[in-house]
């Protein structure tokens, strides 16, 4: 247990070092606590052992008194933390499984985002809820989904996306010390991979902007959370046939880096979206529109990679492999266009 | 222990709230109101009882039938008139509208027009300021029938497993919409559902002013010595129809007359021996107030989309 | 009160008549429960008073034990639908405003779409949620949304949405039958809207199926709600101004009409996707992103006119007429491609 | 009442649930099971006696850890350890894992993987049974943590309200995931919080099956007669962690062993007289059937995606 909280305080602040995207979320949550005592976590054991996820690990020890363990009641703690938020504190909320996102309902569509407009901007809202989605972990229909697009026709919201260890603590800093409220993802099946983090306040990620994580020429290819990583092996595996890719972790669905995108896509003139979701209702879908509605001149339509429209997510170990979109798929959609 | 120049001025935001109520009826039909209001006429003596035992620096939450709430905890007439008429100079910069009323200033963080949403605000407000060592009380306000949404047990377990410093205050006026109680609603008394939460439960006479001020106070020295939560039920009724559009026809008959019977501020004027002149000119005065206050209200602009714009993020 | 019911009564079944949305809406309640009595309305405040948007009028007294008033508990008395549907009832939900959607947000996204699906398709669930949404009528923040959007994303629901009377009856009456959830969206908006219904099975409405409300050469309109009626008035306009313009009221986000818009912009070349809603996340950019991944060949950039990205929905009414798009800018858009 | 016969029949049972689950933990180190499971090792006398008291034609939801209540219900066990490996024969055909435990057939409607989503579900079951003029009777499980989530008591007030003939069985094993009951639930009795919904509500020895089999009797028979629902509280304990992946480190020294002097099991074996023998020759039999089954499930093929596809939309 210990080891974690270790590894991640042995870092020098400010050196580039290689941490685990859990380690990374851990470490910026310890930063955060560190720099700002009116930082809080609270959720369903997130003190005990760690957490669910072991990310919190040493947290509850390191700062006593603000790591608050919940009952069972996703939408009224996001509420609370709402009530703590616009009274002096800065309340990061965990909610373990993004499944659970629908049971706070409420809160997160009706609540979180409207609170400060429906006062006339008396007040503002630092709320931050973490939430841990996606598949690859054989946790069925109701314990798989990224759920990254449910909320992100919500102005007053702001949702950021963890593709990479250093995007898992550079937008968790970042969503901490915004002053709104902003829903980020992560993703359970990135927590093991291993990655270069800046520690410290140049790590910390700028509100709004994607990060292009490999540059190239022939085709822009749009990921986020799990997609973002097997997005850099299907450029990996592109260049190979030689073909250059440029992959674009898009790090916020709102704001919307729609500019970043625009200019991959004015250069390559091909773009591949790859996403955990299905294409309807879905970032995917906007950014392609978007794009189009802008007049870009596509030198082939562009393409999704995506969950089908017409599954779940079943448990079987082999049927979730078959619809979570692979390195191949995108690799191949990449393909396709040229 | 509370003076009769207090309980005079009590009387006196009472009848404000009931002249402000009256003339926003008045103004809808003027067209300078639209959509929903809901009216809390004959509940007043629970919004200015309650509000009457809090600090300054204290916290509240209230709901969409929030007109007295605000209007007891200090919040400017004209803005809420202004509110009303969607101006820029309304209390929510004219973007809330008759659901909303919020003074931040005062502690008022909102008011809330999805049913049970303040309480867990109230929870967190009151948590927060345990946390930071202040001995400031949050206090919410929610209707009888939005204790079967599940986010009422939901805060009420929070508050008390974290000893939250909050009173919960049920205003039990026997429907929820068209719905009387019984229909929707397992028990009778809905103090009955604190204990399912560990907390204390008791009721309250709602149109006695004096009986409201008295349990809060103890409700809210208890919370602020750090004994904990506690909710309290306030029986009390609504004059009017759940909103503008209701007319109140599945009501009993008799049920409204009996009532009004015990209209709180009826009650509390016969115990502050105000002559009927006395009463009379006291309500001239204030309706020539209200009657003021709306008319200048009236002339604030509308507000412009980049105003409002900036009220949506801070950053 | 009973002049409504009696207005739908008097219809002869299968001819066509002049009735408003909210007797359309009565109408198809009326004809499926006198059909089938498995057929259950239930919701808060139902039964009495006809319902708040005076909907129900008639239906409690002509169908008792059958109009069940629920207490104030989204989440679940969905729930109890969902229970009721596997056990040989077809119960009707009605949510008073779509803003209230999120509070049942678990029963909407994790079991209604994946109940059959977790068993291995042991039963089916037979359940349709109407919900009203909307702008326009001064309701403020909190009760103005359409909604229609938020759960297009979840394989194994089905959404329609209602722009006409004709869609309002044919629509329900739809839903009702289907073996599989339903969630149908009525605007608050359209309710005193009076148009031609076909009363009778001949005005059940095909699943998943677009309707051209109006035929064009020049520039399709694509639209639903209250923006399907003003894009019939904006064409209106357009044709004042020798602009052609088809009108296609989508009625259905789940299963998407895809081919009958791409038929249409096949043949204008030119598309405005006209929506209550913000553009990002919602139908429109997804309609545009399908067609454009299909390789439509666009005479000009597709447009949207859509709710403000950075606002939300305000009480006061000039600032909510000036935000909910207008015929005016639906025609303007549509000009603007010409 | 009970016959030593049926008696026998719960002992066998029970020892198949916990023989069931100690080879799904073997499956998963052979890699054949994936995911998580949450086993229910120890609570083996609420599922058995509970269920004991229904009808054939009675309906019933359960959770995530449901294994012992499938298997209760007479599911396949072959079923079971096919669901559990994601085959085609499975109960879920393949796709519904350990969370999901379904069989329509036998009037079990779901297995949830979201805390409090099964009892709506029970009460509209419930309810539809009644509507449709049958005495069916629904029962419906969940665990003590779950009864800090709203849906909980909303369930319940509609329970109450609607006069729905279904059972409450809350299973107090006295931790939600890590975090024991006292932490996050402010009453210490379960049964409390059925007042707060008009609905009777007592605390039952989970662990002693025959009382189990009394009290959920008489609820269900309660329920039948139309004098509508009730909730009992099965004190309980489980002996794993919460899923495969917890410890459970988090529990005071000497808890899980004072608990299990009171495996149900055992406690029913001592009231059966069998001679060790006799139980070591039964537990024999079981383990060979149990053996067997999974190695037969085993062969099974995975389904398609076509195969699946069918199961997202009826029609
Ligand atoms: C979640 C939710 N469901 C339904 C409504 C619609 N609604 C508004 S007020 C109301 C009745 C509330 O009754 P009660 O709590 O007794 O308060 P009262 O209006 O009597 O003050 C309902 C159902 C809502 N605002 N929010
Ligand atoms: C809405 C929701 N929140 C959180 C979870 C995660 N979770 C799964 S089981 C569990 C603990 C439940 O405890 P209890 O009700 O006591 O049941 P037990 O697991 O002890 O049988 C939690 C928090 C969930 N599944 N659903
Ligand atoms: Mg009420
Ligand atoms: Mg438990």
């Amino acid at each position: 247990m210990s080891t974690q909280a270790e590894a991640t305080e042995r870092t020098v602040p400010g050196a580039t070092t290689d941490l685990t995207y859990r380690e990374a979320v851990n470490a910026a949550l310890q930063d955060e606590m560190e720099q700002d005592e009116r930082v809080l976590l609270m959720g369903e054991d997130v003190g005990a052992e760690g957490g669910v996820f072991k990310t919190n690990t040493g947290l509850i020890e390191r700062f006593p008194g603000r790591v608050l363990n919940t009952p069972i009641c996703e939408n009224t703690f996001i509420g609370v933390a709402i009530g703590m938020s616009v009274t002096g504190l800065r309340p990061v909320v965990e909610i373990m499984f993004s499944d659970f996102l629908p049971t706070a309902g409420d809160a997160i569509v009706e609540e979180l985002p409207k609170f400060r407009f429906m006062s006339g901007g008396q007040c503002s809202v630092p709320v931050t809820v973490r939430s841990i989605g996606g598949g690859t972990g054989r946790f069925g229909t109701q314990h798989s989904a990224t759920g990254e697009s449910w909320f992100m026709g919500l102005p007053g919201l702001k949702i950021a996306v963890a593709g990479t260890p250093a995007g898992a603590y550079g937008l968790l800093r970042a969503a901490i010390r915004d002053e709104d409220p902003v829903l980020i993802f992560e993703h359970k099946g990135l927590y093991g991979r291993k990655g270069p983090v800046v520690r410290g306040e140049a790590g910390i990620a700028a509100v709004g902007k994607a990060s292009i994580d490999r540059e190239g020429t022939d085709v822009t290819i749009v990921s986020t959370l799990l997609m973002a990583d097997r997005s850099l092996a299907a450029a990996e595996a592109l260049a190979e046939q030689g073909v250059s890719a440029e992959v674009i972790d898009l790090r916020w669905l709102r704001p919307l880096d729609i500019d970043t995108v625009r200019a991959s896509v004015e250069k390559t003139g091909r773009l591949v979206v790859a996403e955990e979701q299905v294409h309807r209702g879905g970032w995917g879908a906007t950014v392609i529109s978007e794009l189009t509605m802008g007049g870009i001149d596509w030198t082939s339509p562009p393409r999704a990679v995506s969950l089908p429209d017409h599954l779940l997510i079943p448990y079987s170990p082999s049927l979730e492999d078959a619809i979570i979109p692979s390195t191949d798929a995108i690799a191949e959609a990449a393909s396709a266009l040229l | 222990m509370t003076t009769n120049e207090e309980r005079l001025a009590w009387y006196r935001r009472m009848v404000e709230i009931r002249l402000f109520e009256e003339k926003v009826q008045e103004l809808f039909m003027e067209g300078l109101v639209e959509g929903t209001t809901h009216l809390c006429q004959g509940q007043e003596a629970v919004s200015v009882g309650a509000i009457a035992a809090l600090r300054a620096d204290d916290y509240l939450t209230i709901t969409y039938r929030g007109h007295g709430h605000a209007l007891a905890r200090g919040v400017s007439m004209e803005a809420c008139f202004a509110e009303l008429m969607g101006r820029a100079t309304g209390c929510c910069g004219g973007v809330g509208g008759s659901m909303h009323f919020t003074d931040v200033s005062r502690g008022l963080l909102g008011a809330f027009a999805i049913i049970g949403a303040g309480l867990p605000v109230a929870v967190g407000a009151a948590v927060s300021a345990k946390l930071q060592g202040t001995d400031r009380v949050a206090l919410t306000f929610m209707g009888d029938g939005g204790t079967n949404i599940g986010t009422f047990h939901e805060a009420l377990n929070m508050a008390s497993v974290w000893k939250a410093p909050v009173v919960f205050i049920v205003e039990n006026n026997l429907y929820g919409e068209y719905s009387p109680l019984r229909e929707t609603t397992a028990v009778d008394d809905i103090a009955e559902r604190a204990k399912a939460n560990g907390l204390p439960g008791s009721i309250v006479d709602g149109q006695d002013i004096d009986a409201v001020r008295d349990a809060v106070g103890e409700a809210v020295g208890r919370a602020r010595r750090g004994e904990g939560p506690s909710l309290l039920e306030m029986k009390t009724y609504r004059f009017r129809g759940h909103s503008r559009t209701d007319p109140a026809k599945y009501r009993p008959e008799g049920e409204l007359e009996a009532w009004k019977l015990r209209d709180p501020i009826t009650l509390l004027g016969a115990t502050l021996e105000l002559s009927d002149d006395d009463q009379a000119a006291l309500r001239d005065e204030i309706q020539q107030l209200v009657d003021d206050t709306a008319d200048r209200a009236k002339s604030a602009p509308t507000p412009t989309l980049e105003e409002i714009e900036a009220y949506v993020y801070a950053s």
